[in-house]
């Protein structure tokens, strides 16, 4: 195959076939959860595989989310390499022991003497209409366990390299997919060695103005906003942690230095979001010196997630809250 | 076997049948991409979810599950709050923000539906620790799924229940499928009612189609508990003729399987009851279909002219 | 009684006293937990209470986290309020669906139908040699959830104040108590109406050259660097934000712009955890424009807490940190 | 009933004596003040605890409580590595930072010890499923306490080990008491193993305090489960003499109940069989026990020269 070779596909058909190849690569790879099999997951992202790989490695599971999570971990840590998917992220509440008290700190506990090498995959968010138990996102709880990774991929090319490189990981890791972004399409390299390294910051948009730090389906409305902006001359840099945790701060601290001025953006609930954490470490910084006005975070209101659409949609930042965070950054300058 | 009026065999029928002419209007809503979200139809089963709820007395409690609406209903809940609420309006049993994974009534004892399968169990078993505390005398009927007896919540309730002597009836819904899984795949058990034996407590498995017998076991278990002898377990069978929710293409059943159980459907079954046993002439049982299809015609408009909520609402009742 | 009669005690025994005294007034308070009854608690916290109170009231539970909460939820929406002890802190993680999902978005996904009045009680923290599974601070976890409330005493004064204000409160209130305070003895008010409110950030000390903002353990460790830096002729400013959710800012605030310097610490892990919410308010705040230097946080470090004691000790922030961090910031200053 | 060969007896009692030991010093060092930390000792629980581990096969792997001691020793665990462990040395299983409640030995398939009460049982089906896909013929042996089966996840696992007809042996050690609660009074059965009904399960209920008995039950059981025919719980009925943990006043029980399980010892009970049997002679016996005896206080020695771990190892080994 051409190496180079791309696809146009969506970002569930992109995780797919990142779960396909590395099931194909190495036989040690098995996928547990919720409906994954004939039914294809509840949001489609496993259809067809219980096809190619029969029952033995596509394992429908009973309703126990608890105990999908630690059997992965016992599997794991016994020389299997498990994916398991939680139908919504909010259903990890269930498994919070197995995969913190057990799975995160095996390793460290024991001396070094076990590896956890699985992948988590949590589909996660709002804007499906589904209310308060089934539209959150909870990655700034994942990011404080030591023993954990963390990633979540905003484009179908991420998607699949993040994927990959998570099932070749020999930790746990967390893959969070926001629902929203199951059905963007775009081009995908077909590379089966096409990896996406975790640890590293993507820089998705180079402008010499405005940091934005933002990820998952924030991203896309970061983009929109700065394709806006740019028409009034605002040029907006665009950084995108795909890796949450461990996250890597280089190119944000450098993007700050060059533009003085920085936006923090996610979905989650405003108070103890991932946000804070990283307003800290540009704080904590060099950048900190060039900062030419207050740093902004835009994020989810401090809320459950209400079922009313308009309701809904009012909890999570949008493309204008961006335009306006800019327009107010630009205003507010401080020299 | 529990001679029954003519009142209440007058109110399964109303009610059952409300819960399908619900169900339907909310599976047209869908059909027309008139709302946004999602829910769970449970036509097929309202024997179990609606009779039931009629052996209640009043006071009892009741905690519903995702699948939720029959429940509701025969709980005595308001079919124009429930429909304003399924089409996220003010009027709405929550404003417009729980929508039909979240209807409750918590001041009328019903402590709401569940979007969480297994995140009712333990709920009620509180409920249920205050009314034996209270001393009040009321029992709490909890609904679940059979998908849901394989949660680690349903062990840890049940084993409280029993060890506390709670005043509690769980009522599994056996659709014999958790979304698309059947539930010989999920346990090695025929009868879930036979877990009872883990925590000495009585665990019956019924004909989850059957109106009159849902009906005489739930009130003999619902005295059960209400004298003070701990919790039931009650199974009823049953079927969903309709996907699991929205979008389900059903390829894990065929046809035959849902044509079978629609033989058997517990609306024509009460309908066959009431004219073998002559209680009411067709032209009144007719007349009892047609009313409760006014009433959801009524509750649709109802939903309809209920307004949006205020954008600011969005802040409001995080805390009380 | 006299209201302003004070009387020496442990911070354990001023919990079981506002417990006690709140049982006494209020019917409706009921207790359960493991071992809470003749065993007294892990900890002795409920010492003696079975006998003033009978079996009714002090419900010895099965091993069932997940139950415990979700009976105590359950309980409150229908008109009791109790409080439960989760053994450690770390078994919060089988509670999460119980606590999450269900007590703190009952209110807001009923549209206020319901109110969920208990207290969750969580022995936290390091110290003791239990090693990665039983030495965890997650109040990060807790603070990110709308819908609870989370507050964590740090004396033994105000365990008494804000036990009373928790169990009195209409809200999920999640009660941290850190274990190696529970022997700490000081003056403790017996008025029975001595309640601390809830939302309240209370300022331990007065000074004019930096502030700390610090909870939990580490307040102490905070006092003892002040006194000794004030001997160097160094005033340090100390806030204890006892309510960690809703945080109340203001005096942290109006102190930073006093002193233009703060240093912000917690024990648990510092990656995810809630100095960096802490900072991002600072940041966003007034006190931006009269920030001297870097904001200092001081934190654990980004491991499970291992068992030896050394290495123990290594994890989490000591007085001498904090006397480091103070001269650092005064060496950093930048004008 | 199998025939037991000299060389097994001579490792059960060698064994026995050497948990015995083993925690008869960790008990020592506590009340010396000389450890920081906790543990939990099953003196009194060395059939269930030990000889349960001498009917493994090489391969079998093992899932341990925070109760586990005499589990370790009877997987054949080194007490030299373990003494160093729970004196948090560098040269300990975990390099000092596990201590009592996570000493493993993951390599040999000793998959840990587990300070969250429940926390084992699905670690062990994920072990157990390893074996049934990499088809080793290998079974997993997963320790728990009465209590523990008050745990969600003892349910969610013992039904997913049953549907999946995974090669595990799920050991109850029921000591009677979790903490300071008496089983009676956290459930409603008598024996543990009646909740094997749920799943479909074979269920034994043994006398944990036999050590014959504990062997060739746990011996086929795991027969039954490398077969290839799914998990097996088995429930030893025993005792610890001890306090939950370090500073237990155990005002739960009274001193005749301890002092009537003392009567059936299972060190004793097994040195009584050696001596009715005429297996050795009580010189021999006597030897084995000396040996034991020595091993330990060798492994203190060890355990003592063993240097603290350097303090930058704090941040090792958190990924791989
Ligand atoms: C904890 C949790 N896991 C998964 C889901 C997704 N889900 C919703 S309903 C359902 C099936 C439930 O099956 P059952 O309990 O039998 O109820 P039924 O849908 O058949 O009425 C699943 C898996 C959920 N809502 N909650
Ligand atoms: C999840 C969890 N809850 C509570 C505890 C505290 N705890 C440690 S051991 C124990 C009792 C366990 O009883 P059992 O399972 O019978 O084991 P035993 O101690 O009797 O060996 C408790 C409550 C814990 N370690 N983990
Ligand atoms: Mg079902
Ligand atoms: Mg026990």
């Amino acid at each position: 195959m051409n190496t180079s070779e791309m696809k146009k596909m969506t970002y569930r058909d992109a995780i797919r076939l990142g779960m396909t190849e590395e099931m194909r690569r190495d036989d040690n790879v098995i996928f547990m959860g919720e409906d994954i099999g004939i039914y294809g997951g509840a949001f489609g992202v496993s259809h067809g595989m219980i096809d190619e790989f029969g029952e033995e490695r596509i394992l429908d599971t009973p309703i126990s989310e608890a105990t999908i999570v630690g059997t992965a971990v016992g599997a794991a840590a016994t020389g299997l390499r498990p994916i398991c998917e939680i139908m919504f992220m909010d259903f990890v509440t269930f498994a919070m022991d197995a995969l913190v008290n057990q799975g995160a700190k095996m390793r460290y506990m024991f001396g070094g003497q076990s590896q956890v090498p699985m992948v988590l995959r949590l589909p996660a968010g709002s804007g499906t209409g589904a209310a308060a138990q089934h539209s959150q996102s909870l990655e700034a709880w994942l990011c404080h366990i030591p023993g954990l990774k963390v990633v979540t991929p905003s484009t179908p090319a991420q998607a699949k390299g993040l994927i990959k490189a998570a099932i070749r990981d020999n930790n746990p890791v967390c893959f969070i997919e926001h629902k929203l972004l199951y059905k963007i399409d775009d081009l995908v390299p077909l590379d089966e060695e096409f990896i996406i390294e975790i640890g590293k910051t993507l820089t998705e948009r180079q402008g010499k103005d405005i940091t934005i730090v933002t990820y998952g389906s924030l991203l896309l409305k970061a983009m929109e906003a700065a394709a806006f902006l740019a028409e009034e001359g605002i040029e907006v840099e665009i950084l995108n942690p795909a890796t949450l945790y461990p996250m890597d701060m280089k190119p944000i601290v450098e993007s700050v230095i060059k533009t003085g001025r920085v936006i923090v953006a996610h979905e989650a609930a405003k108070t103890g979001g991932l946000g804070g954490e990283i307003v800290a470490r540009i704080v904590e910084s060099d950048a900190f010196d060039y900062l030419n006005a207050p740093i902004i975070r835009l994020a989810g209101l401090d809320v459950p997630i209400p079922y009313n659409k308009e309701l809904e949609a009012a909890c999570v930042p949008q493309k204008i809250d961006f335009i306006r965070a800019v327009h107010r950054l630009i205003d507010s300058e401080q020299g | 076997m529990i001679e029954l009026s003519e009142e209440i065999l007058l109110r399964m029928y109303y009610k059952m049948n409300q819960a399908r002419f619900f169900e339907e209007k909310v599976d047209y809503l869908f059909s027309k991409g008139l709302v946004h979200g999602t829910a769970h139809l449970s036509i097929g089963q309202e024997a179990s979810g609606v009779i039931s709820c009629l052996a209640l007395e009043k006071g009892d409690l009741v905690s519903m599950t995702h699948r939720g609406h029959a429940q509701a209903i025969g709980f005595g809940l308001d079919v124009n709050l429930m429909m304003a609420e399924f089409m996220g309006r003010a009027r709405g049993y929550c404003k417009g923000k729980g929508g039909s994974m979240h209807i409750a009534d918590v001041q009328n004892g019903n402590i709401g539906a569940n979007g969480v399968v297994g995140g009712g169990f333990n709920l009620s078993c509180g409920a249920a620790l205050t009314q034996k505390y209270k001393k009040t005398g009321k029992v709490v009927l909890c609904f679940a799924g059979d998908g849901a007896t394989n949660q680690g919540s349903f062990h840890e309730s049940l084993n409280l229940a029993a060890v506390w002597n709670l005043p509690i009836v769980f009522l599994i819904e056996n659709n014999l499928y958790g979304m698309s899984s059947p539930i010989s795949k999920n346990m090695n058990i025929e009868n879930i009612s036979e877990r009872s034996g883990s925590y000495d407590i009585p665990g019956l498995t019924i004909d989850g189609n059957d109106p009159i017998e849902v009906y005489n076991t739930v009130l003999k278990a619902l005295r059960y508990a209400r004298a003070g002898r701990g919790p039931v377990l009650v199974e009823a069978k049953t079927y969903r003729y309709n996907g699991h929710s929205k979008g389900d293409a059903q390829v894990y059943r065929n046809e035959e399987e849902i044509a079978e159980w629609r033989e058997k459907d517990p609306i024509l079954r009460l309908k066959k009851y009431l004219q073998e046993n002559r209680v009411f002439t067709d032209k009144q049982i007719q007349t009892m279909a047609n009313e409760a299809h006014k009433s959801i015609e009524t509750a649709l408009k109802f939903a309809m002219e209920s307004p949006e909520p205020e954008i600011t609402s969005v802040l409001e009742d995080v805390y009380a």
